[in-house]
């Protein structure tokens, strides 16, 4: 399925026809995810109705962790198979993936203020989004770090493998030092048993995040293709003007099919 | 209806978290979107200049 | 054969940071005002300091082994040296392997070996400075391998010193839970062994990844 | 002589060439080295393709000297076939060994003198040739009568313990081009060795290239100064450089 989809042009086609499948999906997806989260399922009996947050926050948290997992799987392909899409879909997915992490962590702390008091609980979990929110801040300005766009996604796709190593070390270390400096809160951030009324909205929030991911992955991934596209224009009117000296025995204009 | 805004007192932390994920989420998109019609434009253009040579 | 580029390497890197004494000493510095600053934030009562000693200790090593990373593939990468490297009968990864070992010994020990020092000024509890010894010696490895590969990444990037910082305090998190903890462990009596055979885990890990990945991403920076 | 930590499996053709290769100042070659070619090789730096189609044959004894205008590809294709660069397509070839095949006998091969001199400011000559030679895998007692040599094949005795923030451009120069002495290789990929040198240092330079060539040495040279090289062959790569950019994600 990969090589086949390998081809540009054919993306191009069929990322046209699924993007606004995904998009119109996503939105409805999502539209009766809020009408669950908010109007249907009931309130907790001990946090109330402050526990809609959560059909927010765990979704998000979610969608921050695999979208890394995709970022560092597409990112293996491209190194490994030399798989130009892959290097494009890896750098079109991180910014995603941040946007979810800090909306976890942005959701998380206004979930913490009710439940304890503080903006910021130094929970196992949502301490390892925040790291994991760097580790795509890193990621992101290291691809962009560079003026060649084709180095700065060689070199980020490695990072990304350094870091989805790096992640279960930096969990690990993470649920550690809370067992070690227990928090002052006392009830667990853990979520109860949940129960059927309360799953079904999460359960629906979270596809409709991930047709929103698969959306706007298509979108960026084709702005990127459009943007290879005009600087590949660029370059060659600014080479079609340099003069040519040796054009008695021009070299065959056949274009050089390269790896 | 009010009653329901009121979200059992935790109006104050219910609506900001949704509105900043929509912000946040619905930001990303118009961005891309915005980016997305440029680089056709912009492609659709260069493509014009180039062609008609 | 190869042993005898690798250690050439070694010895030129290590001479020149220590000949120079730019690196070492600077560091070493930087390591001691970090920590002598953290009394005019927190107050001196000896019971606050000493209670958060081992974090301020850690943190202040960590960021001293941050600062020289920048220099360790740059001016070679700037002067053409990187080629000869790469060109040599060496392995990139076991030059990179080279590089980092000097690094860890240019600044690395010596950091390790002024902590005791500073773990008086901050009233650690004596029975915790041998622990404290221990951890930035098995600790400072990782750090230098880890760092190895974030300027790797970033070499010939813009920014790259702010770069390179982002890069890899995530990825120090870890060493940094493990170092403090075996630290704060013996400070309070208990026995600090699980954290530092963690810190030696994390170290043992890094010597082999850590080349590996600091060498592809300076064949990029190559090609 | 050489064992490299070969992790493909080492291909039969390459040890014994690099065993062969061994150009120390023992006599001529008894036995011909394979030919250095080069078949259609293109070549892409950033995101410029800088040519295609370059194809040449370096025999033992030859210079191949590298014309074009700046930005035509001269210091990219030395890179390539240096084993820096990957080419983009086509395939440098020992004989009929191909290079990529086995990089590090290659890398034993050749000694690259890029733009830059490579000397660390804080070193003195000498160590830098006997940091040089250590790399490349020469003890260092079996390298010093080699360092000696090298030094005076430059002219550089006089300054050899000077640190080299001492030193001028031209000296710098001829320190960087020494090490082509102090450790053998057959085959030398020089990127513009005559910039910074006075008259003198460049005849040296060229003495030093013939000696090479006379014991079945090769040398490949991309310079603008009219350096005195006789039955030399030349490479133009102006006409090389491709009509079309063309992104490897938009080719297929």
């Amino acid at each position: 399925m990969l090589t086949r989809l390998a081809n540009p042009a054919r993306f191009m086609r069929i990322s046209a026809v699924a993007l606004p499948w995904c998009a119109w999906a996503s939105c409805a997806v999502i539209a009766v995810g809020l009408y669950l989260a908010l109007i249907a399922a009931p309130p907790d009996y001990q946090q109330g109705e402050a526990v809609r947050i959560m059909y927010v926050h765990v979704p998000a948290a979610w969608m921050a962790l695999n979208i890394y997992l995709f970022v560092a799987v597409a990112s293996a392909v491209a190194l490994v198979w030399r798989h130009p899409l892959a290097e494009i879909a890896a750098r079109s997915a991180a910014p995603i993936g941040a946007a979810f992490t800090f909306v976890c962590l942005a959701s998380g702390s206004l979930w913490g203020r009710p439940m304890w008091g503080t903006w910021w609980v130094w929970d196992a979990r949502l301490t390892s989004v925040l790291v994991l929110f760097f580790l795509y801040l890193g990621y992101i300005a290291l691809v962009n770090g560079f003026d060649d766009p084709g180095r700065g996604g060689r070199v980020g796709s490695i990072l990304a493998l350094v870091g989805v190593v790096n992640l279960p070390i930096i969990k690990f270390s993470v649920d550690w030092w809370n067992t070690l400096h227990q928090p002052a809160s006392v009830l667990r951030f853990g979520k109860p048993t949940i129960a059927l009324s309360m799953l079904v909205p999460l359960l629906v929030m979270a596809l409709g995040f991930m047709l929103l991911f698969a959306a706007l992955l298509l979108v960026r991934m084709r702005t990127e293709l459009n943007e290879r596209k005009i600087r590949a224009l660029r370059l060659n009117s600014a080479a079609s003007v340099r003069p040519k000296r040796r054009s008695e025995h021009g070299v065959p204009a056949r274009p050089a099919v390269l790896r | 209806m009010s009653a329901y805004f009121a979200m059992g007192g935790y109006a104050v932390f219910v609506w900001p978290a949704y509105a900043l994920t929509a912000t946040v989420l619905g930001g990303l998109v118009l961005y891309s979107w915005q980016r997305y019609r440029d680089s056709i434009r912009n492609l659709e253009r260069l493509q014009r200049q180039v062609s008609p040579r | 054969m190869i042993l005898a580029a690798f250690l050439a390497l070694f010895r030129r890197d290590l001479r020149l940071a220590l000949r120079q004494g730019g690196d070492t000493g600077l560091v070493i510095a930087f390591f001691v005002l970090t920590v002598v600053l953290f009394p005019f934030g927190v107050g001196p009562e000896p019971e606050v300091l000493a209670r958060s000693a081992p974090g301020i200790l850690w943190v202040a090593a960590l960021l001293a082994a941050l600062l020289s990373l920048d220099r360790l593939f740059l001016p070679d990468y700037e002067d053409g040296s990187l080629d000869l490297i790469a060109l040599s009968s060496l392995p990139l990864e076991l030059a990179t392997l080279a590089k980092c070992a000097a690094h860890w010994v240019s600044t690395g020990v010596p950091l390790a070996l002024i902590s005791p020092a500073l773990a008086l000024i901050l009233d650690l509890d004596p029975r915790a400075i041998a622990t404290l010894l221990a951890s930035l010696l098995i600790g400072t490895p990782a750090l230098s391998l880890i760092g190895g590969v974030a300027a790797a990444l970033t070499l010939g990037a813009r920014r790259q010193g702010v770069l390179l910082s982002l890069l890899v305090l995530p990825l120090y998190v870890p060493p940094l839970i493990f170092g403090a903890g075996a630290v704060e462990a013996a400070a309070l009596g208990m026995p600090p062994r699980v954290d530092l055979l963690l810190l030696g885990a994390l170290t043992l890990a890094a010597l082999p990844l850590c080349p590996w990945a600091a060498a592809a991403a300076l064949r990029q920076a190559l090609g | 002589m050489h064992a490299a930590l070969g992790k493909q499996t080492r291909r039969p053709m390459l040890p014994h060439l690099s065993n062969r290769l061994s150009l120390t100042a023992a006599p001529a070659l008894a036995v011909p080295l394979p030919d250095l070619v080069g078949e259609d090789l293109a070549c892409r730096r950033g995101e410029r393709i800088v040519f295609i189609g370059a194809s040449f044959r370096l025999s033992p004894g030859d210079t191949l000297i590298l014309s074009g205008a700046n930005g035509s590809g001269k210091s990219s294709l030395l890179r390539l076939v240096a084993g820096l660069l990957t080419p983009v397509a086509g395939r440098l070839l020992w004989g009929i060994a191909p290079v990529a095949a086995d990089l590090a006998s290659h890398h034993a091969c050749l000694h690259y003198i890029g733009h830059q001199d490579a000397l660390k400011p804080a070193m003195t000559p000498r160590e830098v040739l006997a940091f040089a030679a250590a790399l490349r895998g020469r003890r260092l007692a079996s390298a010093e009568p080699a360092l000696d040599e090298a030094l005076a094949a430059f002219d550089l005795e006089g300054i050899a313990d000077w640190p080299c923030r001492w030193l001028s451009a031209g000296q710098r120069r001829r320190v960087a081009l020494a090490r082509l002495l102090a450790s053998p290789a057959p085959l030398w990929l020089l990127d513009e060795p005559t910039t910074a040198l006075d008259s003198d240092s460049q005849t040296r330079l060229e003495q030093a290239i013939a000696t090479h060539r006379s014991k079945g040495g090769m040398v490949m040279i991309a310079t603008h100064a009219p350096i005195q090289l006789d039955a030399a062959t030349t490479l133009a790569l102006d006409g090389l450089a491709p009509p079309l950019q063309l992104d490897p994600i938009l080719a297929e």
